[in-house]
C-alpha cells in the first residue's frame, strides 16, 4: 500500500506540473492530423507535406498576425479510435485551436465531433462525407470546414463532360462501396448522367484492397459502354486501367480528383479524363508558385522535385485558408476564426474558394486529360 | 449353439444418427453453388471461361506465396505472418532495380548488339534473381533474429513475433527513406502483350476491342502460369530428389530423430525459410507485374489469402498448396464475376470453413493423430 | 450392485485396426466386482490400446464392451468415466499447471452439486458445495499423504508424487472400475512396495475393481489375483500369477527364447 | 576408453531422471542396460547422443568430450542412436530413410555400397525400397531403423529396445543381426526390456533402477543374479 | 521531457489504480469492498467531471476498458481454455453494431431494433435449450447435423422475433417521439437504462452467434480453428462494410460508417466501470469454480480431461460463448462511449483484431491480472506515451510510431515469451489458497492406510 500512496502522490504532483506549463503567447499552434500509418500512409504523408509547406511559407513571411506558427503533426491512422485519440491529444495536451485533417472521412467524422465540441476550428482537406460538416441533427457544425469539393459537383461535371464532350450515351460505373468519396461521386455521376438522357449499363463494386479487377472488366468488355466512370484514387486507377488495356477495353475512363498524382500510371491511364481542383499546367501564379515551392522542398526517390498531387494541394489550401482566416480574424480566437472562414474569399491553388452554408467550398473544377506524355489541361467548369 | 448369434458391431462410429441432416445441408449448399455456376455458364460460356482464366492467374500467384507458408508451417508449425511482407520487399527490390539501376537492360549496355528480346529476357531474370536473393537474406535474418530464439518458447510467442515483424516491415518500409509510403506504379521490365481467343488466337491492338465472345489473356498470365508450375516442379524435385530436400521432410516429421541422423536442424529450418522467401520474392515480382501498383502493405492480403489456400489444401503439403490456391483463385474470380466483388473474401473464407468441417485438416492434409 | 453371476466388465471380441494395422485382435476379458487383475505383455502388445478402447478414447472396429450390464461402445470417454470407469495413464497426464488440489477437484466436477449460475452469482449454494467439494478433495489427498503439497503445481512434483496424484485424481471420479496403466513405472523398489500396499488399500476402502498394466513382474506377481497376457494384440494366456509363470508360451513371448533355459 | 559416461544427472523439469550414472563401453563389445520401464535407460541413451543435456559429469567418446556437443555433431564422431519406437520417418521411402542415415557422408558411391551392405543384412529392405516408411510392419520398421543407424558407419551403435513389439521369430532375427553387426567390429550399447535375451548376447551388463545403476558386471553373472530373475519374472 | 515523464506516470498510475481496485475487491470485509469500489468509481468520475483527466485521458481510459473486456474474453478462450481464436474482434464488432443499432433506432423513434434483439435473444435461447435437449435424447448426432438443426431453429426464431418486433414497436411510438424530437423514453434516464439493457442484449447476441459458429468450428484442431475464426472476423467485417447493401440496415451506412450512435455522455464512466467490473467479476467467478477448473483442465490435457469425465466439446463451447459474451459487451460499451457518436467498420478489421491477442500474450496467457494490466498499459503506451513522445520530436517523428511499436513487441517477446506477469494474480483475482485441513476422518483414513 505504501507504493500505491507514493504513486498517487507522484501522479497528483505531475498533473499539477503539467497544468502549469502554459505556452508562450507569441505562437499559434496548428495541428495536422494525417494517416501516417494505417492503411494509407501515402495520403497522410502528402497531406502533411502540403500543410507544412504552407506553414513554412507563412512563417517565412513573418507568421500570422506577428505570431509564429507551430505545426503539430499527429498520426490518426485513417481509423476512428486513433483519430479521436490524436484529436483529443492535440486539443487537450497541446492546446491547439486549429486542426487540419483528416484525409479519410471515417477519421474526420470523429475528429469533427470532438473539435466542434471543444470549439476548435477544423478544416478537412479531403473528406467528402457530408457528416463531416453536418451533424446528425442536420445542423451544420460551426467549427468544421472542408477544402475539397463535395461529391455532387464533381459527379455532375464528370457526367456533363462525358455526354457533351465525349458524346457518351452509355456509361459503366466502378465504385468502392466502402469509400464514401468514391460512392458519392459515383452516385451523383449516375444521377446527372441518367437525368441528361444517358444510360448506366452496369455498376460494379470492389473494395479498396482489391488488385484484381478482371471480373469487373470482363463485364465491361461484355457491356461495351461509351465511358467507364471510376472515381477512385490513383492506385486503383493504375490497376484497373492497366488490366483494362490488357483486355482490350477502349472506352475512356473518367474519374475525379483522386486521379491526380505523380504516381498515376500515364501509360495505363492514357486516354482517360478526370475532374480536378487545378492543373499543374495552370498559369495562375498560385498554382505555379505552389508547384515550384513544393518541388523545391520535397524530392522524390531519385532526387527530382516532387510533383504535388491533389491531396498535397488541398492540404496546402486548407492550411492557407486557416491561416488567412486567422489573419482576417486578427486574433488567435477560434470563434472569430470560424466566422472569418464563413466570409472568406480566398485564391488558392484549387481556385477561388468561398464557403456555402454547409461549410463546403464553392469553387471551379478543371478537367484534365491523361496522355502518355503527361496530364494535359482540357477545360474549366464553373459551378 | 444359437442360430441367431449376436453379430459384433462393425466399425462403431459414435456419430451416426441424423447424419442425413448435415449431409443434406451441405448438399443443398453444393447444389446452390452448382446451379449458379451452371446458369452463368449457359448464359455466356465465353465470360465464364474468361472468369476461369482470370481465376487461374490469381490462383497461380497465390500458389507461389502459399508454398512458403506451407513449407515453413510444415517444419516449425509457425504461421509466418511476415511472409507476405517478404513478398512485398521482393516487389520493391525489383522496382528499384528497374527504375534506379535499370538492371533490366544491363545486357544492352555491355553488349550493344544484342537483340532486344534477349536483353529483356536476361534483364528480367537478373531482376527476379536479385529480388529472390534479397528476400532470402531478409527471411534468413528474420528467422535468426526473431524466430530462432523462441524455438523452445510457447508457439504463440513466435506467432506474436511474426506479427511484430510483419508490422515492422510494413511501416519501416513506409518511411520516406526506406521504400516509400506511396502507391507506386510499377515499372515493368517488359511490355505487356495480350491476345484474344475467338476461333483462333489474335493479338489485341490498342484502340480496337476484341469481338464479342472473345476470351482474352496476356503474356503476364502465361508467365505466371509457367513460373508457378516451374516452381512447383522445382520444389517437388528438391524435396523428393535432393538430400537437403529429404532432410527437410525428415526434419518436418521428427526433429530429434533428424538430429540423430546428423542433420543440423537449425540449418534445415533456415534453408526452408530461404526457399520460401525465394519464391515469395519471385511471386512478389510477378505479382507486381500483374498488378502494377506496389506499396508497403501490398503483401497483407495476398499473404493471408495464400495462407488460407495453404490451409485449404492441407497445410504442410506442397501439392495441397497448389490445389488450395487454385480453388481460392477460382472461388474469388467466380464470386467476383457472379455474386459480388466485396463478398469475395467472405466467400473464400466460407469455403475454407466448410472444407475444414468436412475434412478437418484440409484437402491433402494428413489426419491428425490422436495419442493417448 | 450387480449380482455375482453378472460380471462387472465383460469384453467380447474386441478388435481395433489402425489403418491396415491390427492393434488389438479379438480381445476378450471378464472382470468380477472386486477383482484385482493385471494385463501384461511386451511393449507394443496392445495393452494400452485395449485401455483406450475400454475408456472410449478409441472406438473399436469390432466387439462389445459391457460394463455393469451396459454397453460402453460408442460412448464418449467422459460418459464412460461418469458411468464408473476411472483410469491413469502410462506417461502421467496430470494437468501440469493446476495445483494438486485442483487436479483432484476437476474429477469432482460432475458431482459438484452447483451449476454455472451458482458459480457466477457466488450464492450460498456455491459457497457451501464448493467448500464441501474442496474438503472432500482434501480428505482424499490426506489418504494419499498428499495434503502437504495440495497447493503445489502438479508439474513441480517428483515422479512418485505425480503418480499418487494421478491415482487420487482417478479415484475422485468415483469409479467402480479403475484402470491403472503402468503405475509402478519409474518407481524404486521401496516406492513399489508402498504402491502395492496402497493399491490393496484403495481397493478395499473404495470397493473397487482394479485392472492394471505393468511390466515390473515383482509388482504384478505380487499384487494381481488374475492375469491376462497379451502379445501382438492377442491374448495368449490367462490365469493366476502362478499359472502364468509356468506357462511356456508366456515365458517365450515375454522373456524371449533365450530365457527359456534360464528359468 | 571407447565410451565413458561419468556421473551424469539429467532432469525433466523437476523430475530427476538420471541420478549420477557412470559406466563405460569398450571397443568391440556389446554392453546392455537393463531395467524396468521408466528406470532411465532411454534417457541415458538420449543423453549420450546429445538429445538431452546432463547437468553434471561428462560423456567421453574416443577421447572427445561430447557432453555438450550438439547431437548432429556427435553422429559425425561415429555414434549412431537407433531410438526407441524405431522413429522411422514415416512419410519417407525406405531408400530415403536409409539416405538420411548416411546424411553425414558425402561420397555417393560409398553410400550406395553401405546401402547394399544393409540390404545384405536385411534382404526385406531391398524388396520394400520404394515403400513409405510408415507402411512397413513393426519388424520391418525395426530392420529399417537398425539399417538406418548403420548407414553412418558408426563405431558405436546405441540400440534402444530393438525387440519392442516384435514376434519371437523376429526378435531372434534382430538379435542375430545385432551379433553380426558386432562381429564386424561395431560396439553396441543395447537397451532392452527383453532382459534375458539381451543378457544372452551381451558381454557386460548394467541394471538401472529409478535413475541409478544398481548392479553391474559380466552378462552371465548378472543373468544368474537372483534379484534380476525376481525383477523380470517375479519369481 | 515532462511530457514523457507524465505519460509514464500515467501508465504507472493506471496500473496502481487497477491494483488498488483488485485489492479492495478482494478484501474480506464487505463494507470495505463496497466502499472501495465506490471510491474507485468516484475518483475517476470526479477527475473526469472536473477535467483533471482530459478528454485525451478519457478516450484512452474508455478504449482501454473496452479492450480489457475483449481481451479478458479472449484470455478465457485462449489463455484459460487453450483454443487459439482470432475471431474475438468479430464478436466485438457484432456487439458494437448491435447495441449501436438498437440505440440508434430507439432515439429515432423506432423500438423495433430493441424488440427484435430482445425477442431474438430470448427465442434463440429457447431454441438452443430445446434443440440441445432433443440432441441429448437422440445422442450420437454428428456436429454438422446438430449445427443444421440449430441453424434452422435460429432462423425460425429470428423471423418470429423480427415479426413480433414490427408488430409491437408501434406501442412505443408515443414514448419515443420521432427523429429530431425524441420523446421522454428516448432521452434522459430511460435512455441510459436502455443503454444498460442494450449492452447486455448485444453481449447475449454475440454469445449466441458464437454458439452457432463455435459448435461446428470448435471441433477443428488448434491452428485450423484459428484460421477459421480469423475468417469469421473477416466475414463480419465484410458484412459491416456492406450493411446497407447486402444486409438491410441503411442506418449503418455500410463502409462509410454509422453516424449518430447515441452516447452515454455523462453516464459513460458509470457504465464503462460497471460493465468492466461485471466482466471481471463474472469471469473471475467462472474461473474459480468447478466449471472453471474443467475449462483449465481442457487446456492442460484434453485426453486426461476426457478421462476425468469432462465433456470437452461442451466445455470448449462454454468458454467460447463466455469469451464472446465479454467481447460483445465490450463492443457495445465501446460504441456508446467513444464520445464521437461514430462507428466505422475500419475499427473492426482483422489487422486491428490482432491487438487482443497481443495483449493477452503480453499479459500472460491464463492471467486475468496480466490481461487487465496489459490492456491498459498497451493503450496508454501506444496511444498515449508513444503518441505524446513522438509528437514532441518534430513533424517527421509520428511516422515512426508504428516502427517503434513492433520493435517493442519483438523485444518484449524475446525477453519474456511467457508474458509480463506470467501467472501472477492480484488481490481479488487470486485463486483461493486452501489451508491445510486435517479432519478426524482424514486422520483416521490416513492411519488405516498406513502409508509411510
Amino acid at each position: 500500500m505504501r507504493t500505491f500512496k507514493f504513486l498517487s502522490l507522484v501522479l497528483v504532483v505531475s498533473l499539477l506540473l503539467s497544468a502549469c506549463g502554459g505556452g508562450a503567447s507569441k505562437e499559434v499552434k496548428i495541428a495536422i492530423l494525417a494517416p501516417l500509418s494505417g492503411p494509407v500512409p501515402t495520403f497522410g504523408v502528402m497531406t502533411r507535406d502540403g500543410a507544412l509547406l504552407a506553414i513554412e511559407e507563412w512563417n517565412a513571411k513573418g507568421g500570422v498576425n506577428g505570431m509564429k506558427i507551430v505545426p503539430i503533426v499527429e498520426d490518426s491512422q485513417c481509423t476512428p479510435d486513433p483519430a479521436a485519440n490524436a484529436a483529443n491529444k492535440v486539443i487537450d495536451q497541446d492546446k491547439v485551436h486549429y486542426i487540419i485533417g483528416e484525409v479519410c472521412s471515417k477519421a474526420s467524422i470523429p475528429i469533427s465531433d470532438i473539435a466542434n465540441g471543444k470549439k476548435v476550428v477544423q478544416i478537412s482537406p479531403t473528406s467528402t462525407n457530408p457528416s463531416v460538416t453536418v451533424g446528425t441533427d442536420g445542423k451544420v457544425k460551426d467549427y468544421i470546414f472542408r477544402a475539397c469539393f463535395i461529391d455532387p459537383f464533381q459527379g455532375q461535371v464528370g457526367a456533363k463532360f462525358a455526354m457533351e464532350k465525349l458524346g457518351a450515351k452509355t456509361a459503366f460505373i466502378m465504385l468502392d462501396q466502402a469509400n464514401d468519396y468514391v460512392k458519392g461521386l459515383a452516385e451523383f455521376f449516375e444521377k446527372s448522367f441518367t437525368e441528361a438522357g444517358g444510360t448506366i449499363v452496369g455498376k460494379e463494386t470492389y473494395t479498396s484492397t482489391d488488385t484484381d479487377f478482371s471480373a469487373i472488366l470482363a463485364k465491361i468488355a461484355e457491356a461495351k459502354p461509351d465511358v467507364v466512370y471510376l472515381p477512385d484514387y490513383y492506385n486503383i486507377v493504375n490497376l484497373a486501367t492497366k488490366q483494362a488495356k490488357e483486355k482490350g477495353i477502349t472506352a475512356p475512363f473518367i474519374g475525379g480528383d483522386g486521379w491526380d498524382s505523380s504516381d498515376l500510371d500515364l501509360a495505363a491511364a492514357a486516354g482517360g479524363y478526370f475532374t480536378n481542383h487545378y492543373s499543374p499546367e495552370d498559369t495562375r501564379a498560385e498554382v505555379q508558385n505552389f508547384v515550384k515551392a513544393f518541388g523545391a522542398k520535397y524530392k522524390d526517390d531519385s532526387g527530382n522535385p516532387k510533383v504535388p498531387d491533389a491531396l498535397a494541394a488541398l492540404a496546402y489550401d486548407a492550411t492557407n485558408l486557416m491561416l488567412q482566416a486567422i489573419k482576417d480574424a486578427g486574433a488567435d480566437d477560434p470563434t472569430k476564426v470560424k466566422d472569418a472562414l464563413t466570409k472568406i474569399t480566398f485564391n488558392g491553388v484549387s481556385g477561388k474558394i468561398t464557403y456555402d452554408a454547409s461549410h463546403n467550398p464553392v469553387k471551379s473544377a478543371t478537367i484534365l486529360e491523361v496522355t502518355k506524355d503527361g496530364i494535359k489541361f482540357n477545360s474549366v467548369v464553373n459551378p | 449353439m444359437q442360430y441367431f448369434k449376436k453379430t459384433p458391431v462393425t466399425d462403431h462410429k459414435p456419430n451416426s444418427r441424423l447424419a442425413w441432416v448435415g449431409q443434406g445441408f451441405l448438399l443443398i449448399l453444393a447444389i446452390i453453388v452448382i446451379i449458379i455456376l451452371a446458369q452463368n455458364l449457359i448464359r455466356s460460356p465465353s465470360l465464364f471461361a474468361q472468369n476461369v482464366i482470370d481465376g487461374l492467374k490469381l490462383g497461380f500467384v497465390y500458389a507461389m506465396i502459399a508454398l512458403g507458408y506451407t513449407m515453413v508451417y510444415g517444419i516449425v508449425k509457425l504461421i509466418n505472418f511476415a511472409h507476405g511482407d517478404v513478398f512485398m520487399v521482393g516487389a520493391f527490390v525489383s522496382y528499384y532495380a528497374v527504375t534506379r539501376f535499370s538492371l533490366h537492360t544491363w545486357a544492352k549496355q555491355i553488349f550493344p548488339g544484342m537483340p532486344d528480346w534477349l536483353v529483356i529476357l536476361i534483364g528480367s531474370l537478373t531482376v527476379i534473381l536479385l529480388s529472390m536473393v534479397v528476400c532470402v537474406l531478409l527471411a534468413v535474418t528474420i528467422e535468426r533474429v526473431a524466430y530462432k530464439p523462441l524455438r523452445d518458447a510457447p508457439r504463440i510467442a513466435a506467432l506474436i513475433t511474426a506479427i511484430g515483424v510483419s508490422f515492422f516491415l510494413e511501416f519501416f518500409g513506409a518511411l520516406g527513406f526506406v521504400f516509400s509510403p506511396r502507391f507506386i506504379p510499377y515499372k515493368q521490365p517488359f511490355e505487356t502483350m495480350s491476345w484474344y481467343i475467338n476461333n483462333g488466337i489474335y493479338p489485341i491492338t490498342p484502340g480496337s476491342m476484341p469481338p464479342d465472345g472473345s476470351i482474352t489473356f496476356s503474356n503476364i498470365f502465361l508467365i505466371i502460369v509457367i513460373a508457378s508450375i516451374f516452381v512447383q516442379l522445382l520444389l517437388q524435385f528438391l524435396v523428393r530428389r535432393t538430400k537437403i530436400g529429404i532432410a527437410m521432410r525428415a526434419t518436418a516429421f521428427d526433429k530429434p530423430t533428424a538430429r540423430l541422423m546428423g542433420i543440423n536442424v537449425d540449418q534445415v529450418i533456415s534453408f526452408t525459410f530461404a526457399i520460401g522467401a525465394a519464391f515469395a520474392g519471385l511471386g512478389g515480382v510477378l505479382y507486381a507485374i500483374a498488378y502494377p501498383s506496389i506499396h508497403t502493405q501490398m503483401g497483407i492480403l495476398p499473404g493471408l489469402k495464400a495462407f488460407v489456400a495453404a490451409v485449404l489444401g492441407g497445410i504442410g503439403s506442397l501439392p495441397g498448396a497448389l490445389v488450395g490456391a487454385l480453388i481460392m483463385g477460382q472461388a474469388e474470380a467466380l464470386t467476383m464475376g457472379y455474386i459480388s466483388t466485396p463478398m469475395r473474401d467472405a466467400i473464400a473464407f466460407t469455403i475454407l470453413i466448410v472444407v475444414l468441417l468436412v475434412k478437418p485438416t484440409g484437402i491433402f492434409g494428413e489426419p491428425e493423430k490422436e495419442k493417448a | 450392485m450387480n449380482t455375482p453371476q453378472q460380471p462387472l466388465l465383460n469384453i467380447q471380441g474386441l478388435t481395433k485396426f489402425f489403418g491396415g494395422l491390427c492393434a488389438v485382435k479379438d480381445f476378450s476379458m471378464t472382470l468380477n466386482a472386486g477383482d484385482l487383475a493385471g494385463l501384461i505383455g511386451p511393449n507394443g502388445a496392445g495393452k494400452t490400446t485395449a485401455f483406450n478402447l475400454i475408456t472410449g478414447i478409441y472406438h473399436p472396429t469390432q466387439g462389445e464392451i459391457d460394463f455393469n450390464g451396459e454397453s460402453m461402445v460408442g460412448l464418449e470417454p467422459f460418459e464412460i468415466t461418469r458411468k464408473g470407469i476411472g483410469r491413469t495413464f502410462q506417461n502421467i497426464r496430470l494437468f501440469p499447471n493446476l495445483t494438486v488440489l485442483d487436479n483432484v477437484c476437476v474429477s469432482y466436477h460432475p458431482h459438484a452439486g452447483y451449476n454455472l449460475v451458482d458459480s457466477i452469482l457466488r450464492n450460498h449454494r456455491y459457497g457451501a458445495r464448493e467448500k464441501e467439494l474442496v474438503e472432500r478433495a482434501q480428505d482424499f489427498l490426506a489418504i494419499f499423504k498428499l495434503e502437504g503439497i495440495q497447493n503445489e503445481q502438479a508439474k513441480n512434483l517428483p515422479y512418485g508424487e505425480q503418480r499418487r496424484v494421478e491415482i487420487a485424481r482417478a479415484l475422485a471420479c468415483n469409479p467402480r472400475l479403475l484402470l491403472l496403466d503402468e503405475p509402478a513405472a519409474g518407481m524404486n523398489p521401496r516406492e513399489i512396495v508402498d504402491l502395492m500396499e496402497m493399491i490393496h488399500f484403495i481397493r478395499d476402502r473404495f470397493g473397487l475393481t482394479i485392472l492394471l498394466i505393468e511390466h515390473q513382474m515383482r509388482f504384478v506377481m505380487g499384487i494381481c489375483e488374475k492375469l491376462t497376457v497379451m502379445d501382438f494384440g492377442e491374448v495368449i494366456a490367462r490365469g493366476t500369477p502362478k499359472e502364468i509363470q509356468d506357462d511356456p508360451r508366456v515365458v517365450e513371448a515375454y522373456l524371449g527364447k533365450g530365457a527359456a533355459h534360464v528359468s | 576408453m571407447f565410451l565413458e559416461v561419468e556421473n551424469i544427472n539429467v532432469y525433466y523439469g523437476a523430475i530427476h531422471a538420471l541420478q549420477g550414472i557412470s559406466f563405460h563401453v569398450n571397443e568391440g563389445e556389446i554392453v546392455t542396460l537393463i531395467g524396468a520401464n521408466g528406470a532411465g535407460k532411454s534417457t541415458t541413451l538420449r543423453t549420450i547422443s546429445g538429445l538431452l543435456r546432463s547437468r553434471t559429469g561428462s560423456v567421453k567418446f574416443k577421447g572427445h568430450d561430447i557432453t555438450y556437443m550438439p547431437a548432429e555433431q556427435i553422429v559425425r564422431l561415429g555414434i549412431s542412436h537407433v531410438p526407441e519406437g524405431r522413429k522411422i520417418f514415416a512419410p519417407l521411402t525406405v531408400r530415403e530413410n536409409l539416405l538420411m542415415g548416411a546424411f553425414t557422408r558425402t561420397d555417393p558411391a560409398e553410400i550406395e555400397a553401405s546401402m547394399q551392405r544393409v540390404f545384405t543384412s536385411f534382404p526385406r529392405m531391398r524388396e520394400r525400397i520404394n515403400q513409405l516408411g510408415g507402411t512397413l510392419s513393426g519388424g520391418e520398421q525395426q530392420m529399417l531403423a537398425t539399417g538406418r543407424g548403420l548407414m553412418s558407419r558408426p563405431g558405436l551403435i546405441l540400440l534402444d529396445e530393438p525387440s519392442m513389439g516384435l514376434s519371437p521369430i523376429l526378435v531372434e532375427e534382430i538379435f542375430r543381426i545385432i551379433q553380426e553387426i558386432n562381429s564386424q567390429g561395431t560396439s553396441i550399447l543395447l537397451v532392452e526390456q527383453n532382459a534375458l535375451m539381451a543378457l544372452s548376447i551381451a558381454s557386460r551388463a548394467y541394471v538401472i533402477e529409478t535413475g541409478r545403476i544398481v548392479l553391474e558386471g559380466d552378462a552371465r553373472e548378472v543373468a544368474e543374479n537372483p534379484q534380476v530373475k525376481n525383477a523380470y519374472l517375479g519369481v | 521531457m515532462d511530457f514523457l515523464l507524465l505519460s509514464m506516470v500515467k501508465i504507472v498510475a493506471v496500473l496502481a489504480y487497477i491494483y488498488g481496485l483488485m485489492w479492495v475487491l478482494g478484501h474480506t470485509k464487505r463494507w470495505v469492498k463496497f466502499l472501495g469500489v465506490a471510491l474507485a468509481y468516484g475518483i475517476i468520475q470526479i477527475a473526469l467531471s472536473t477535467e483533471i483527466l482530459t478528454a485525451f485521458d478519457r478516450g484512452l481510459l474508455f478504449q482501454a476498458s473496452a479492450i480489457t473486456m475483449v481481451s479478458l474474453g479472449l484470455n478465457l478462450i485462449y489463455g484459460f481454455n487453450g483454443q487459439f481464436s482470432l475471431g474475438q474482434w468479430g464478436f466485438y464488432g457484432i456487439g458494437a453494431y448491435t447495441s449501436a443499432d438498437i440505440a440508434w433506432r430507439w432515439v429515432n423513434g423506432d423500438a423495433s431494433g430493441f424488440l427484435a434483439v430482445l425477442f431474438g435473444v430470448v427465442l434463440v435461447g429457447f431454441v438452443i435449450i430445446g434443440v440441445g435437449a432433443f440432441l441429448q435424447k437422440v445422442r450420437g448426432v454428428p456436429v454438422i447435423s446438430a449445427f443444421t438443426l440449430y441453424l434452422l431453429g435460429t432462423v425460425l426464431a429470428g423471423a418470429i422475433a423480427v415479426g413480433l418486433a414490427h408488430l409491437l414497436s408501434p406501442l412505443f411510438a408515443g414514448g419515443l417521439g420521432v427523429t429530431g424530437a425524441p420523446g421522454p423514453l428516448a432521452q434522459g434516464l430511460p435512455l441510459q437504462l436502455l443503454f444498460f439493457v442494450s449492452v447486455i442484449l448485444a453481449g447475449a447476441f454475440s454469445a449466441e452467434v458464437s454458439f452457432l459458429f463455435g459448435l461446428p468450428v470448435l471441433t477443428l484442431g488448434s491452428d485450423y480453428f484459428g484460421i477459421a475464426t480469423l475468417g469469421f472476423t473477416i466475414v463480419v467485417n465484410t458484412l459491416m462494410v456492406n450493411s446497407d447493401t447486402i444486409l438491410p440496415f441503411p442506418e449503418m451506412k455500410g463502409g462509410r460508417g454509422m453516424v449518430g450512435v447515441p452516447q452515454m455522455n455523462e453516464f459513460a464512466w458509470l457504465w464503462v466501470f460497471v460493465f468492466m467490473l461485471l466482466v471481471i467479476i463474472v469471469m473471475r467467478n467462472l474461473i474459480h469454480s468447478s466449471t472453471g477448473r474443467t475449462i483449465m483442465a481442457v487446456r492442460e490435457d484434453e485426453i486426461a480431461a476426457k478421462a476425468m469425465g469432462i465433456d470437452i466439446a461442451q466445455t470448449k463451447l462454454l468458454a467460447f460463448i463466455f469469451g464472446s459474451l465479454f467481447a460483445g459487451i465490450g463492443g457495445a460499451v465501446y460504441a456508446h462511449s467513444t464520445g464521437t457518436s461514430f462507428l466505422s467498420p475500419g475499427t473492426f478489421t482483422f489487422l486491428v483484431g490482432f491487438n487482443p491477442l497481443i495483449i493477452i500474450v503480453f499479459g500472460g496467457l491464463g492471467s486475468m491480472t496480466g490481461t487487465i494490466a496489459a490492456s491498459f498499459g498497451w493503450i496508454f503506451f501506444l496511444e498515449g506515451m508513444l503518441r505524446v513522445l513522438l509528437g514532441q520530436l518534430g513533424t517527421e517523428a509520428p511516422t515512426w510510431r508504428f516502427v517503434l511499436y513492433p520493435i517493442t513487441l519483438l523485444l518484449l517477446m524475446l525477453i519474456r515469451p511467457q508474458g509480463l506477469l506470467g501467472l501472477v494474480e492480484w488481490g481479488f483475482l487470486k485463486a483461493k489458497i486452501h489451508p491445510l485441513r486435517r479432519s478426524a476422518a482424514a486422520d483416521a483414513a490416513a492411519d488405516s492406510a498406513k502409508l509411510s
